[in-house]
Order: structure tokens, then C-alpha cells, then sequence
């Protein structure tokens, strides 16, 4: 159940501009780099002016400082060294897009979408290109297009031309552009199972050519199976150690906050747990969903991950039993117990499945850091207690 | 009669063969759900506790009647299997698999639409009408029949609720898990109307969560076309923002798609939400 | 009221700005058809005669109101044309446009039915709703207003038939040209139940020829579910058998497609079946 | 309205494998001989046995003593000698495929088609291959598998199971190798705009191996635009001579056997009016459709084709005029009768758009040869009677 917390993976804008390039959508000449003397190479071999482009998985790093132009191999040594290792909204910046500088008449923007509510693919054109998206949304609609496609019967060229004559684009030349262009992100879209494919901006150039300034693409994790050359794009050190820590160990981890570490089986029920902790007047670690299969070595696996983060406290177990045993929860907790040291105090709420198994055997345990509780609440309660 | 399963279930479980295709397709026949057949190409012609095996849903559905089917299919074959079913004429069709690329069920959706089939899930619990029929893994032991409609995007915290509810001797109609994914065969509004029209189910309580604008078009719903009372629990208030999908998201819904926007979307229309799930059996409980 | 068109009908025609376009569109105008929009992608804000033209037919819809289009676009473009008009929501779209790839039609066949999308044609003259509206190619003057409804596969040939009933004094509530590909978005089927529950229309004839079964199954529906009365022309007695599509072909139809196994099935049903087209028309006229 | 009468276009045995083998279905290797000398190299090249195959537009070619096994070289040069030539069904074989002798074990039948009562492609497949599938079709009906595809969602695993296990293929090997055989045979028929696909026979070879050992494919006339490559593969001497002199001029002719020359505007009408020639005790010689234009130059261009058959002993016009304007008609009339020498008596039916004014052309002429009449079915009488 990790896609409800975790809608897809991201790509970082070089990526998406790869995927972009394959589906013949036109994109800068660029290259990447991880040094400074990466990116004066890279600047040296594409020639003339480029810009100096922070990869990361969050928007505003042009605000932020980590877009840079430099006007020869030089500069571009010095950007890059300013800008890598530079934090942009909490991601260190490690990798760097070179890419050549365009000449840029007029920003636009152009994206395809899951739209969750229309369960449909939803292209989205505007002229008001270089602003936030929103804003145009927002303060002036009709200056947005909107435009649904059938999932099934895909992309046809009226599509293309509902967008363009949409936005009132008025040269002929520039319109064949764009509507080869939707057509292509489209291809991208669903070839690569997509959720988002955003271009923004989409430039025309003082010389009236299209042009994919950016790439935002987010790529459905459920369709990684089918993609090995995009699911080889993750980059493991963009997610934060723990979560690196716990997807070796294939539990689903997100780091928050807060003191109170948070286990559970099934998102719906973790997600309410998180709530009643804060309920509680605690703050959240994590979320941790133990799936629905429950097995003593995932809870080994998640205690381990979780324990070993310093701000948590407690620990607060919050098991429904159905397909999940309670016995077999309780069996990992014992294991877990035994194989490392746990310092925190874990509490443990069981209901459903082999409910009373479980708490007879914490019991015959004779744990001292082992607090059962009869409901989620008072589970909750007990541990922002024991973490004061 | 209750909605979506009953009696009237005749069901072939996808992928019956398969470990959980049998454990479950067993208990639910031990429920007292018909449990007509299964289907696992290759497997024609075995049985599964009695229950007989065919290579194709339609040849199942052509020796057995069965209308409608719980699918267990893993997540890479899942989606070829929801085709065959409906393009077999199954009614309804449950499903359990988790982890189906959402391109597939955006064509899914639109396919199962357009033929008139109920597709429940995927990456869902099932569906039980207590006393009636189970489909799907949802422990049945923890419902009591009853008056009250009870549908959910989540699974155990469905069960949580059902619980609550049990304590509180109150009981269900139908409890019916939707699934979790951005894109389900039936929403929130779907399984409403099917209420409404429900005549034993007289109070009917919606478990939301974050993400999506599904429980905010809920609200509309009830307020404009339903009669009965509806009572909501949302969870994830203290959730990560985490990935949503990008800027295009939130314009897209109109909505934030966070835990407190549906809450204040299904106050605004009238619909009481509980903090707790203990306190959401609480307000329906007291409403009876 | 009539069906199809009518006086409510209100037309956009696509490619109102070509030759073929513009010259029938003001023909149809003339006959007194509320003749609202154009479209034509690159053509908007100019008019044809004071008829506006609009980049897109959504563009043309939300200006005018438009809720009928008629299709002029050349056949590589046509697909792509008609999807258009679908997906802007129109009810009802005449296409005139001949040469479209069969396997564009089938799914396009399929799109609109899943839409409620009445599609008629391609490869088709048109319908006319005598006094009322005009839309597509047909020659007005030929058809009179009065009470049979006229539906056929072919062009020319429907205005012979729509001639001779015309000479023994009988007019037309709507005459129908479904067109002559093999798959056309509306069949006899489709039409003669539309006449059936039509007031107006109270004796019609069908003008079929070779190929598909779509004859027979009209002779069916005839037979099982009209109460009005229904006369039947076929042309191709001495048409080679030509290229048929091999042995598949009969196999499916489960007709030979020939006009004598056409004939024999109508007769079956003791629907009466013109020798010539004068034929026909006399036998409408005696049954008047 | 050529598509009417004309469904497609028939490929030889050859070019259909040639479009097979693009997708990736098994065939047998083979190679194109023209004369007895090629079949005899091909069959060098090949080694082994061979079958000599006539490529013709119709069924039924072994019986006719078209196919024919050759052991050596010397032999395929004599059976190509001796089917060179022969005449099938009225096709004269004039090319030879020559290929591999297949090891038979078993013989199947699998085909998509275009279901025009259901609108959707269908599939059939039996094993009871060998035998004209008509003959399975009525007298072991249930041996027959018939499986329609949306057309919109295509083709998915589970139709190829459907054929597999509806058939009763009891192999897991050969089931997976027809299912991927089938999915294949759908891309040809989607991807190529074939009306008609079919394999007859499909063999099991005596190594367990699929084949396609016969391929029949038929194209949409309508969709040859976007297919350059197959549109190349018309072979012009297939059609007979008549019909392909009008072919180059662009009118929709077919030969008939008759001796009343036909034109008419619009299909239905010109079948009509073949139909009234024949209840007036006549027989046809053409099917021609001026179409909906009804230029005078395509008139002129069609009489041209109708008064150089022999058999032709009378011509009948039978306009209804519409968009097609009965003056323009008669003034391609007189132009024809102008350049070329028409000796048969033409008779003429005019009606609808400006039929007075064609008619006063016509009359003013004073033409020996052109009789007026008021309708189709005079008309037809008028002709077969000047016939005689």
C-alpha cells in the first residue's frame, strides 16, 4: 500500500529530458556533472554560453540560487562549485545539469497528468509560461487549457489543436510545433507510465523553435517492473538514510518528525494511528506499515529500522489483526527484542486475528519495556507518556 | 438482498491455484458465500476442496453461472485477468491485487465502465454483506448484520471501524473496501447510490483519507441526492505531505487532497466526522 | 420532430471553408437547416456567407450551440475530425467524407456507441427531414414531407426510390442514407427503431444491397419488435460475387451477403420486397 | 464507393509472409521464382525438399494441381514448368513460391477477420485444420473457436488462452507458442490494415514447432495511403486487362460476362440498374460507378473503357443526377463521341439535377446512336432490345 503515501518515483530533470529525447520531444544540448571540473568540461565541449542547473527532486531551485548561467568553461567551474552541495528545501544538491543557453523569446507550459478524479489522462497548456502554475490557475483560468484524453483510445492530432487554439496561439509554425510536441509527451506519458510529465517552462526560441527548458517527470512505482532502464534512474542517496535503510530491508518507511515511532498494519490504519498520537499531544517518528502479510522478520526489519533513529522515544504497535496474525507480530517483537538492543519503550495494541495469542505470548515474555494496551487511543496515549 | 454480494453471489475466484487465491476462497465458502468455481489457465479440470477449476473465466462462467469474480492475480498479470473477466459478462468483480501500474486501470476503469460491470478495487479487502456473503480477505468474524452501510478506502482500518461499530452493537449491511489506489473501479459515490437505494441500510459511515478529491465529490453527493444519514472518519492528518504529484495535482482536484480539506469539505455539507474511529461508531450510535 | 434532424437541429459542419463543405452547407442552409458554425483548424473568426468558422468544434459548440455536425473532411483527416465532434458532445454526427480505413471505423464505431453518439455514415449522402432540415449532400427537391421513412445503404439509389414514391404522391418524415462501408456508424437496426417509435412515420422502406448481414438482422428486428410496416428494395441480383473477404466472411455473417439470400431472409419475415425500385414504391403506395 | 464491391486487397501467399515474418510469426524459408530456372536456384539455395506453390488471388490451388512436393533441384524445376502458366479459377500463375518442405504432424486453422455485424475483429481457430473451414463451420461447429477483440482495448493474453483452451490444446509448449502466434497476427492485422488475416494450414511440425504454412491477407483498399510499402505489392497483371486500363484512369470498373454496357452515379444505383438489364432478359457487361463527381472527362474516360469490349453490344446511362448535374454527363457524352468511334447504339436516363438541360444537350446533337429514355427500368429494356 506504499503508492498511497509514495505516488510515484521522480525523476531528476536530466532524466525526464532523456525520456524526452527518446520520444523525439526537442530538448537543450546538455550534460551532467558531479564536480566542478565535470561541468567546465561539459561547458568546454558544448561551447558558448550554458547554465548550470542544480538536480533535484523539488521545484524553486531557480529562486533558491541553484540555476546558474555562466558565460564560459570558467564560470561554469565556479557555478557549479557554489552550487553542489548546496541544501535546496532539505535535498543536497550532488548532481548537475550543463546544459547550452537558449535564447528565449517566450515562456510557456505544458503538462500531462493523472487526473484522479476524471480518471483520466489531463493535459494542461498556457501561455503565462516562468510563473507558478498554480497562480495562473488561480488568478487567471480561462488562460489555462484543460483538456482530458480518453485513456483508451489515446492521443489524436484534434487533441494537439484544442490546446494550441485553446491558448490562442496564433503563428501556424509555432502551433505544428506544440501539437507534435503534446502528442510526443503524450507518447511519454503513457510508454513510460507516467503520472506526470510537466514542461515548464516550454520556450520558444528568438529563432521560433520549441523548446523543453525543463523536464518534470514522476513515474508510476507499481510500473517500475516493466521499465528496468527507469527504475535504474532512482537514485538511491536522494531519499533520506533511514528510508534507504528500510526499502533494503523492503519495509515501508517514511521518516518524519517527531518522537513517537509508529507501526502498524495496513496505511488507513497507520495514517489514523499517526493522528492519535498527535491526538495524544505527541509528535510522530514515522510511518510504518507493516503490509498486509505480517511476517516476524518484516516487524524484526521495521523495529530495527525504527529504533535506530536517536529522536524516537517510544515505539507503538497498532495491529488489527485479519490476514495479519497477531501471534506472529508478537513472535517478531520477541525476536527483535532478542536479536538487538531496543532502548525504547514499545507499546503494543493487538485486536482481531489470534489477538489473545499474541498477548499471552508478550506476556508469558515477562518483557519490562513491553506496555499492552486494550485500543488504539489508549495505545497512543501510553506511548506520548512514555516518551515525555 | 444486499448491495454489491449476497446470496444471489455466485463466485469464481482468479487464480484460485495460488496460495491466497485458495485460503481465501475457502474461507469465504465456509462464510456461506457460494463459491462456484475457480480459474488458472493450466489448471482445467483440478478442484480445490470440491470446488472445480477451469482454464478460462468463461468457461467457468459457462459450467457454473457464476456472476461474479475475486480476483487474485498477481499485480504484472493482473490487469489481462480483469479483462478476461469482464469480457467474460461477470456483473461484479472483486479485486484484491495490489500493486497495478494505474495506466492499466486508467483503461480499466474506463472499459468495466462502459460495459456496466462493478469493479471493486483493485488493491482492495473485498467486499461482505454479513450473514450473506463474503468476497475477498476481510475477516468476517469482526461484522455483525445490521443497518449500517460501511465503505472505505482502507482495509484493517475498515476493520477498526467495523469494530467500534460491533462494541456499540451495531451491525452492517454491506462493508465494502474501494481500494487505495489513485484509481479504483468504484468511488465513494458509486458504493453511496448503491446505499441509497439499499432499502435495509438506513445509516450509511464513509472512512476516508488523504489524497485525491474523491471524499470532497462525496460530500456533494450526499448533500444533493442522499436521504440517508451519513456519518465520516478521515485519516492521515498528521501524514507527510510526501510525494503528491507535483503542482498539477492539487489544481487538477481543485483540492489540497489533505485530511483537514475533506473534513472541513464534508462539514460544510452537513456531514458530522468523527476524530477517532471509536468516536465516528460514537455519532452513529447515538444517531440510531 | 423528426428523427435525426429536424428544426432543432442546429449544424456545425467541419470543413465548412472547403469546396465540398461550403458548397452543400449553404445548400442545406437554403433548405432552411439552421446552418450555426463552421470548423475549420486555422480558419476561425472568418465566416462563409455569414456563417461563423471556429478553429475547433468545442469552440464552435460553446458559441453557437451547436448539436449536430456534418463531416466534409478528406479521409486521411476524418478519423481524427469525427473524434473531434465526439468528444465536443455533439448528438448527432452525419459523415459525408468517403475512403475512411475500416479499422478507423471500428473503433470509432465503438467510441460513439459507448458516448450515446449518434454517428450515420461515412461514405453517406445524408439525412433529410423533408421541411424540416437538410443536412449532408442529398438533392432536396426530390422528397416530399409526408409519412414514410426512407433509411438505405446507398446514394443515388435512395433518391430513385425517394423519386418514385414522390411521383405516386407519397412524401417522407426522414430519409436516411447509413452509407456503404462495412462498418457504418448506424445500421438499418439502429434507424428502424428510431422510426418505429417516431410518431410521424407510419410505413418505411428499406433499401439494402450485397455484402454483411446487416439485412438480415434488420429483417429480425422487424419481424420481433416493429409494429409499422415495413417494405424492402435490394440491389445487386447480378453483382459478381467480386472479391468477398474469403471464406472467413460468410462464416461470421453467417449469410452469403449475396441480394438473393437477402431477398429470402426479408420474405421470411413477410416483409415485401420490390423487384425494381418503381416495384417498392407502388407497394408502399398500395398499403397507404 | 469502390469499396463496396472491392473489399481489399488480396496479397499473395508470399507477400503475406513477408508481413508475417515483420511481426515476428514463424514461417517457413522460402524464396519468389518467376520462371523454371529461378525455382530451380531457389531450391539449390534452400537444399532439401521443397514445395513448388502457385501464388494466386484464389482457394483451392492444390486440387487444381498448384502445389506440388520436389526432391531435388531438378525436380522443382520441372514442376515449376509444368505450373507456370496453368490457369486456376481464371488466375494464370505467373510466380512461384518456393519453399521448405515442412515435417507435418498436425494441420490447424487460425484467422482474424473483421466481424462487420459485430464490428469488431474476430478471431477463429480450430484444430481441425486441412479441411475448408466452412466445412468445420457447419458440421463441427463446436470444434470452432470464434472470439471477438475490442477494438479499442486490443488484444491481451487472455484472448490467446481463450483460443488455446476453447480449442482444447492440451500441450503447454504449443499453447504458448499459438498464444504469441495469435497476438502476433493481430499486430499484422491492426498494424497493416488487413481486413482478412488467416493461416490455412497452421502446422505442428514433428519437432513440436508452430508454423504459418500458408498465409492469406486481404488490405483495405481505404487505408493503403498510409502503407506505401504494401500498396507496392499490388501485382497489376492480376487484374484483368479492362479493369486495369480503368484502374489509370481512375474509374471504378468491374468486368462482367454480359453484353449491355453499364455506367451509372453511385453504387446502388449502377447494381440496380445491372439488375433491371438482367429481369429485361439482358446480361450485364460491367459494373461501372462514375462516382459522385460525374466530370466529363471521367465519362469519357469510362465510355472509352466500355466501347473497347468486344462483348459490349449496347450502352446504358442511368443518371440520377444530385451533385452529379445530368448536363455535365451529356456533355462527356458528346466529347467521347467526338474523340473516340463508338459503334453500340448508348442509350440514356436522366433525372434529378439539370436532366432537361442534359437531355436538350443530347437532342441538339442530333446524334444517330444516342437514345433518350424516361426511366431506368425503358432504359434497360431500350438497351438489351438494341442489343439484339
Amino acid at each position: 500500500m506504499v503508492s498511497r503515501l509514495l505516488l510515484g518515483m521522480d525523476l531528476y530533470e536530466y532524466q525526464g529530458k532523456e525520456l524526452f529525447r527518446r520520444h523525439g520531444l526537442p530538448t537543450g544540448a546538455g550534460k551532467l556533472a558531479q564536480t566542478p571540473a565535470e561541468a567546465r568540461a561539459a561547458a568546454e565541449e558544448l561551447g558558448a554560453a550554458v547554465v548550470v542547473k542544480a538536480q533535484v527532486h523539488v521545484g524553486g531551485r531557480g529562486k533558491a540560487g541553484g540555476v546558474k548561467v555562466a558565460a564560459s568553461p570558467e564560470e561554469a567551474e565556479a557555478r557549479a562549485a557554489a552550487i553542489l552541495g548546496m541544501e535546496i528545501k532539505g535535498h543536497v544538491v550532488r548532481r548537475l545539469w550543463i546544459e547550452s543557453a537558449a535564447e528565449i523569446e517566450r515562456e510557456y507550459y505544458l503538462s500531462v497528468t493523472l487526473d484522479r478524479g476524471a480518471k483520466k489522462p489531463l493535459f494542461m497548456f498556457t501561455t503565462e509560461g516562468g510563473v507558478e502554475i498554480e497562480q495562473v490557475a488561480a488568478t487567471n483560468p480561462e488562460a489555462l487549457v484543460k483538456l482530458h484524453v480518453d485513456p483508451l483510445e489515446g492521443f489524436h492530432p484534434w487533441h494537439g489543436r484544442a490546446l494550441t487554439f485553446g491558448a490562442g496561439i496564433a503563428d501556424a509554425n509555432e502551433r505544428r510545433q506544440i501539437e507534435r510536441l503534446a502528442s510526443q509527451l503524450y507518447e511519454v506519458f503513457t510508454s513510460c507510465d507516467a503520472t506526470l510529465c510537466e514542461i515548464n517552462p516550454l520556450v520558444v526560441t528568438k529563432a521560433g523553435e520549441l523548446l523543453a527548458l525543463d523536464a518534470k517527470v514522476t513515474v508510476d512505482d507499481n510500473a517500475l517492473f516493466r521499465h528496468e532502464d527507469i527504475a535504474a534512474m532512482r537514485d538511491p542517496e536522494a531519499a533520506p538514510l533511514e528510508e534507504r535503510a528500510a526499502r533494503e530491508k523492503g519495509v515501508t518507511y517514511v521518516k518524519l518528525d517527531g518522537e513517537i515511532g509508529v507501526l502498524g498494519n495496513g496505511a488507513g490504519l497507520v495514517m489514523s494511528t499517526l493522528d492519535l498520537v498527535a491526538l495524544a499531544g505527541g509528535r510522530p517518528a514515522n510511518f510504518c506499515d507493516l503490509g498486509g502479510g505480517g511476517a516476524a522478520q518484516g516487524v524484526v526489519d521495521a523495529l530495527e529500522v525504527i529504533s535506530a533513529d536517536p529522536q524516537v522515544k517510544a515505539i507503538v504497535f497498532n495491529i488489527f489483526g485479519g490476514i495479519t496474525r497477531c501471534d506472529e507480530v508478537a513472535r517478531g517483537i520477541l525476536q527483535a527484542l532478542e536479536a538487538i538492543a531496543i532502548a525504547q519503550p514499545i507499546v503494543v495494541r493487538f485486536d482481531g486475528t489470534n489477538a489473545e495469542e499474541g498477548r499471552r505470548l508478550l506476556s508469558e515474555a515477562k518483557l519490562t519495556n513491553v506496555y499492552p494496551e486494550p485500543t488504539m487511543l489508549e495505545a497512543a496515549k501510553r506511548a506520548v507518556e512514555l516518551a515525555g | 438482498m444486499a448491495i454489491i454480494v449476497d446470496k444471489s453471489t455466485r463466485l469464481v475466484v482468479q487464480n484460485l491455484t495460488g496460495r491466497e487465491g485458495s485460503f481465501h476462497a475457502l474461507r469465504n465458502r465456509a462464510y456461506g458465500t457460494q463459491v462456484v468455481a475457480g480459474a488458472a489457465p493450466g489448471h482445467g479440470g483440478e478442484d480445490v476442496e470440491g470446488i472445480p477449476v477451469f482454464n478460462t473465466v468463461s468457461e467457468a462462467v459457462r459450467e457454473t453461472g457464476a456472476n461474479t469474480a475475486a480476483t487474485f492475480v498477481p499485480a504484472r498479470f493482473a490487469a489481462d485477468a480483469l479483462y478476461e473477466a469482464i469480457d467474460a459478462g461477470l456483473e461484479t468483480i472483486v479485486c484484491i491485487t495490489e500493486g497495478i501500474p494505474v495506466h492499466e486501470m486508467l483503461r480499466l476503469y474506463q472499459y468495466a465502465r462502459d460495459r456496466g460491470v462493478t469493479l471493486i478495487g483493485p488493491n482492495c479487502p473485498g467486499v461482505i454483506s454479513p450473514g450473506k456473503a463474503n468476497v475477498g480477505i476481510i475477516p468476517a468474524e469482526i461484522f455483525a448484520q445490521g443497518s449500517v452501510g460501511l465503505v472505505s478506502r482502507s482495509g484493517t482500518l475498515t476493520y477498526q471501524i467495523g469494530y467500534e461499530l460491533a462494541q456499540l452493537g451495531l451491525g452492517n449491511t454491506t462493508v465494502i473496501g474501494i481500494g487505495g489506489d489513485a484509481v479504483v473501479g468504484s468511488s465513494f459515490i458509486d458504493i453511496l447510490s448503491r446505499f441509497e437505494a439499499d432499502p435495509e441500510t438506513e445509516i450509511v459511515v464513509m472512512v476516508g483519507e488523504i489524497g485525491g478529491d474523491e471524499e470532497e465529490r462525496a460530500a456533494q453527493f450526499v448533500a444533493e441526492e442522499m436521504t440517508k444519514p451519513v456519518f465520516a472518519y478521515i485519516a492521515g492528518f498528521t501524514a507527510p505531505p510526501g510525494k503528491t504529484m507535483g503542482h498539477a495535482g492539487a489544481i487538477i482536484s481543485g483540492s489540497a487532497g489533505t485530511a483537514q480539506a475533506k473534513k472541513e469539505a464534508l462539514e460544510a455539507r452537513g456531514i458530522e466526522v468523527g476524530t477517532t474511529p471509536t468516536e465516528v461508531a460514537q455519532l452513529v450510535a447515538k444517531s440510531v
